[in-house]
């Protein structure tokens, strides 16, 4: 927590310069400022919500909307996703046919570092998100890889969350390419798609807690915190990017491929966004 | 101790337990049709009992409106840290069990 | 199942009148009413439990959002000042089965339990308490929308 | 308070202080408020509110005309679907065009290509705005 608070007050004093510099922060190499972007966009809540503390944003929309964070605090007393954290743990430890299991693969046996991912692979020149580590581990042990929307890789992922609760996300951009990365991510953020013409920022960022019919978007800060979700509507666990092929159905545009290039640098980008705030996945969604 | 299907905290507090339950369990209310169109049988837990120290402190019946993975939260008066909840559950096919929580 | 029901209700009628419901109706009200559960109108499941249609009262708090987030997990509480609560239940009037459950409450039990039902549209939500002297409701009219994103 | 604004209204506030009408603009206008076959005017011509495929498609109704057109909407679908910006609809909208095709009906498969032939187009535009547009999305 106290890593939070020193980060907001370096946040509000950087205030004034970062928003003038998010305009510039721009769609070149040369250009983009992440942490620029960042700061702008925390001062953008900040500014429309001045009563919420960037760091309730790990909440979602119920950081903003009172009458649901209520009905969240009901089905918080006792989780719906608590089956899946156990069922992960099990999961996790279970050895692979070879002997090795998930810690093998890891630092720190896979305990606790949920807050790493996505992060820039320099040997494999791309993003690497947890459930896609999840996949290669098991595939450098021999094992099949496992679908990447729901079931066992979002279990084994939520325990991953689990372990690295009130962790601090503090993403790198070590090089041109990690940041080549960021900017195709930042570039899908803002890009309409679909028959509905709009973006994840749309809906996000101005959007937030704007009724669509009958649902508020959540905010894009700490939109990426507390994946994967239990989502009532799902009635069980899935991980971000199956949210990010929904969204793209929602807007009526074909969904693109889950863990391919561009859903692993929106990730990327959107979690670099939350870079400040902690962990609190798996989490439980309308 | 073999896991089944609930999941219990239960906490002694200022003279009293107060207990949270959750089910693991897909409560089918027979009122949903399968890909194909054919209904899908209902199979719902019926009755959800918890006994401490052989009184019952919560009796339990469920019809179809009970969300999937019923929750289910009250209070009773005592309770010690350590002891244990016996919780029994029905289902409408007939299959029941005894599961235990400890008081913490 | 008439039989099941009289035998309810003569054992409530009998609690009521012989001042036995101390003991008798929990008994009673602990077996699982096929007839009110599977009761398609929430007169003919309050029917089925209950010898008079339970009158409102202030004393009896149900909480219960006014929209819901989302319609198969709205969560509910109820709790009542009422002395010698013996059973609560849930009805959600416009379900498919509006009885949606049924708790004994057995003495040195505290009158206040929280669940989470399924909802299939907008209706209103009827706690009733039951007590030595009567059945106690309360209501509230809970909102399900169709959501925008996918919903 | 701010819940009461439609997302819509609350999107179309971002966009005001662009004062002059631009063509787009107008022409999207007029489209959704009088449908296609609506003649409007601007900065002293006169349009109509049809999109370019349905000029298109306003030719003799043959089995010729009716699979050139399903094969130029199914071209532009191809092109939409590699930059992964393609619509949801545009699928069905084909294979119902091919149907009516088959089936003799070319009016209608004329009328449901120039449909997804639209969809299409317009992903390709949305493709090419998501490369130099975006950079201002963060509003002020």
């Amino acid at each position: 927590m106290k890593i939070i608070k020193s980060l907001l007050a370096g946040a509000s004093l950087a205030l004034v310069a970062s928003v003038s510099q998010a305009a510039t922060s721009g769609n070149t190499l040369a250009t983009v400022d992440p942490e620029a972007d960042r700061l702008a966009l925390q001062s953008y809540f900040q500014k429309r919500f001045p009563k919420v503390a960037v760091s309730d944003y790990v909440n979602g929309i119920y950081a903003l909307d009172a009458p649901s964070r209520e009905q969240w605090q009901e089905i918080e007393e006792f989780p719906p996703y608590e089956f899946d954290v156990e069922e992960g743990e099990e999961l996790f430890n279970t050895p692979f046919a070879n002997g090795n299991s998930y810690a093998d693969c890891f630092d720190n046996g896979g305990i606790g570092i949920r807050q790493n991912f996505p992060r820039w692979d320099e040997g494999q020149g791309q993003i690497v998100t947890l459930e896609l580590a999840i996949n290669q581990c098991r595939e450098a042990n021999g094992e099949k890889a496992l679908g990447w929307k729901k079931g066992k890789i979002a279990k084994v992922s939520a325990y991953m969350a689990y372990t690295s609760r009130d962790n601090v996300f503090d993403l790198q951009i070590p090089n041109d390419e990690a940041k080549a990365a960021y900017l195709d991510g930042k570039q899908s953020f803002y890009a309409r798609r679909g028959q509905l013409n709009m973006s994840c920022a749309n809906c996000h960022v101005a959007g937030a807690n704007i009724l669509i019919r009958a649902d508020l978007p959540g905010p894009t800060l700490g939109h990426v915190t507390h994946f994967p979700v239990f989502r009532s509507k799902w009635g069980e666990l899935g991980t971000l990017q199956r949210r990010y092929g929904g969204c793209q159905k929602n807007v009526r545009g074909t969904p693109q491929k889950t863990q391919g290039e561009k859903f692993r640098n929106l990730e990327f980008f959107q979690t670099y966004m939350s870079n400040g705030l902690v962990v609190n996945g798996p989490g439980a969604r309308k | 101790m073999a896991k089944g299907i609930l999941r219990a905290k239960a906490k002694a507090k200022g003279g009293n337990t107060v207990v949270k339950i959750m089910a693991k369990h897909a409560m089918e209310t027979g009122n949903r049709k399968d890909k194909s169109g054919n209904k899908i049988p209902a199979n719902y837990i019926q009755t959800l009992t918890v006994a401490y120290q052989g009184k019952t402190v919560m009796e339990t019946n469920m019809g179809t409106a009970i969300s999937k993975n019923p929750y289910l939260a009250f209070t009773f008066v005592g309770g010690t840290k350590g002891d244990e909840l016996e919780m029994t559950w029905t289902e409408i096919t007939g299959a029941t069990a005894t599961e235990t929580a400890k008081i913490k | 199942m008439m039989n099941r029901r009289s035998v309810l209700k003569a054992v409530f009628t009998g609690g009521l009148v012989a001042g036995l419901g101390v003991l008798m109706p929990r008994v009673a009200l602990a077996a699982w009413s096929k007839a009110a559960f599977e009761a398609e109108t929430q007169e003919a499941a309050m029917g089925a439990l209950y010898e008079a249609a339970p009158s409102a009262s202030v004393d009896v708090t149900l909480k219960a959002p006014d929209i819901a987030e989302n319609g198969a997990v709205v969560p509910i509480s109820v709790n009542s000042s009422l002395a010698g609560v013996t059973s609560i239940a849930i009805f959600v009037a416009n379900n498919p089965q509006p009885l949606a459950a049924q708790f004994t409450i057995p003495e040195g039990t505290l009158a206040n339990v929280s669940c989470r039902i399924r909802m299939g549209k907008t209706s209103a939500v009827t706690a009733v308490v039951t007590t030595d002297s009567g059945s106690f409701s309360a209501s509230k009219e809970v909102k399900v929308t169709i959501g925008g994103c996918g919903g | 308070m701010n819940k009461t604004i439609s997302l819509v209204a609350a999107l179309m506030m971002v966009s005001a202080g662009v004062s002059a009408q631009s063509f787009d603009e107008a022409f999207n206008a007029q489209r959704a408020m009088y449908g296609k076959g609506h003649s409007f005017t601007f900065e002293g011509q006169t349009y109509t509110t049809d999109h370019p495929e349905e000029v298109a498609a306003a030719v003799e109704a043959n089995a010729d005309n009716a699979a050139k057109l399903l094969a130029a909407a199914k071209d532009q679908h191809a092109q939409v679907a590699a930059v992964d910006f393609g619509w949801t609809l545009t699928k069905n909208l084909l294979k119902a065009s091919a149907k009516a095709l088959a089936s003799g009906d070319f009016r209608k498969s004329m009328d449901i290509s120039a449909q997804a032939q639209y969809h299409a187009r317009m992903g390709m535009v949305q493709y090419h705005q998501s490369q130099k547009e975006w950079v201002m999305a963060v509003p002020e």
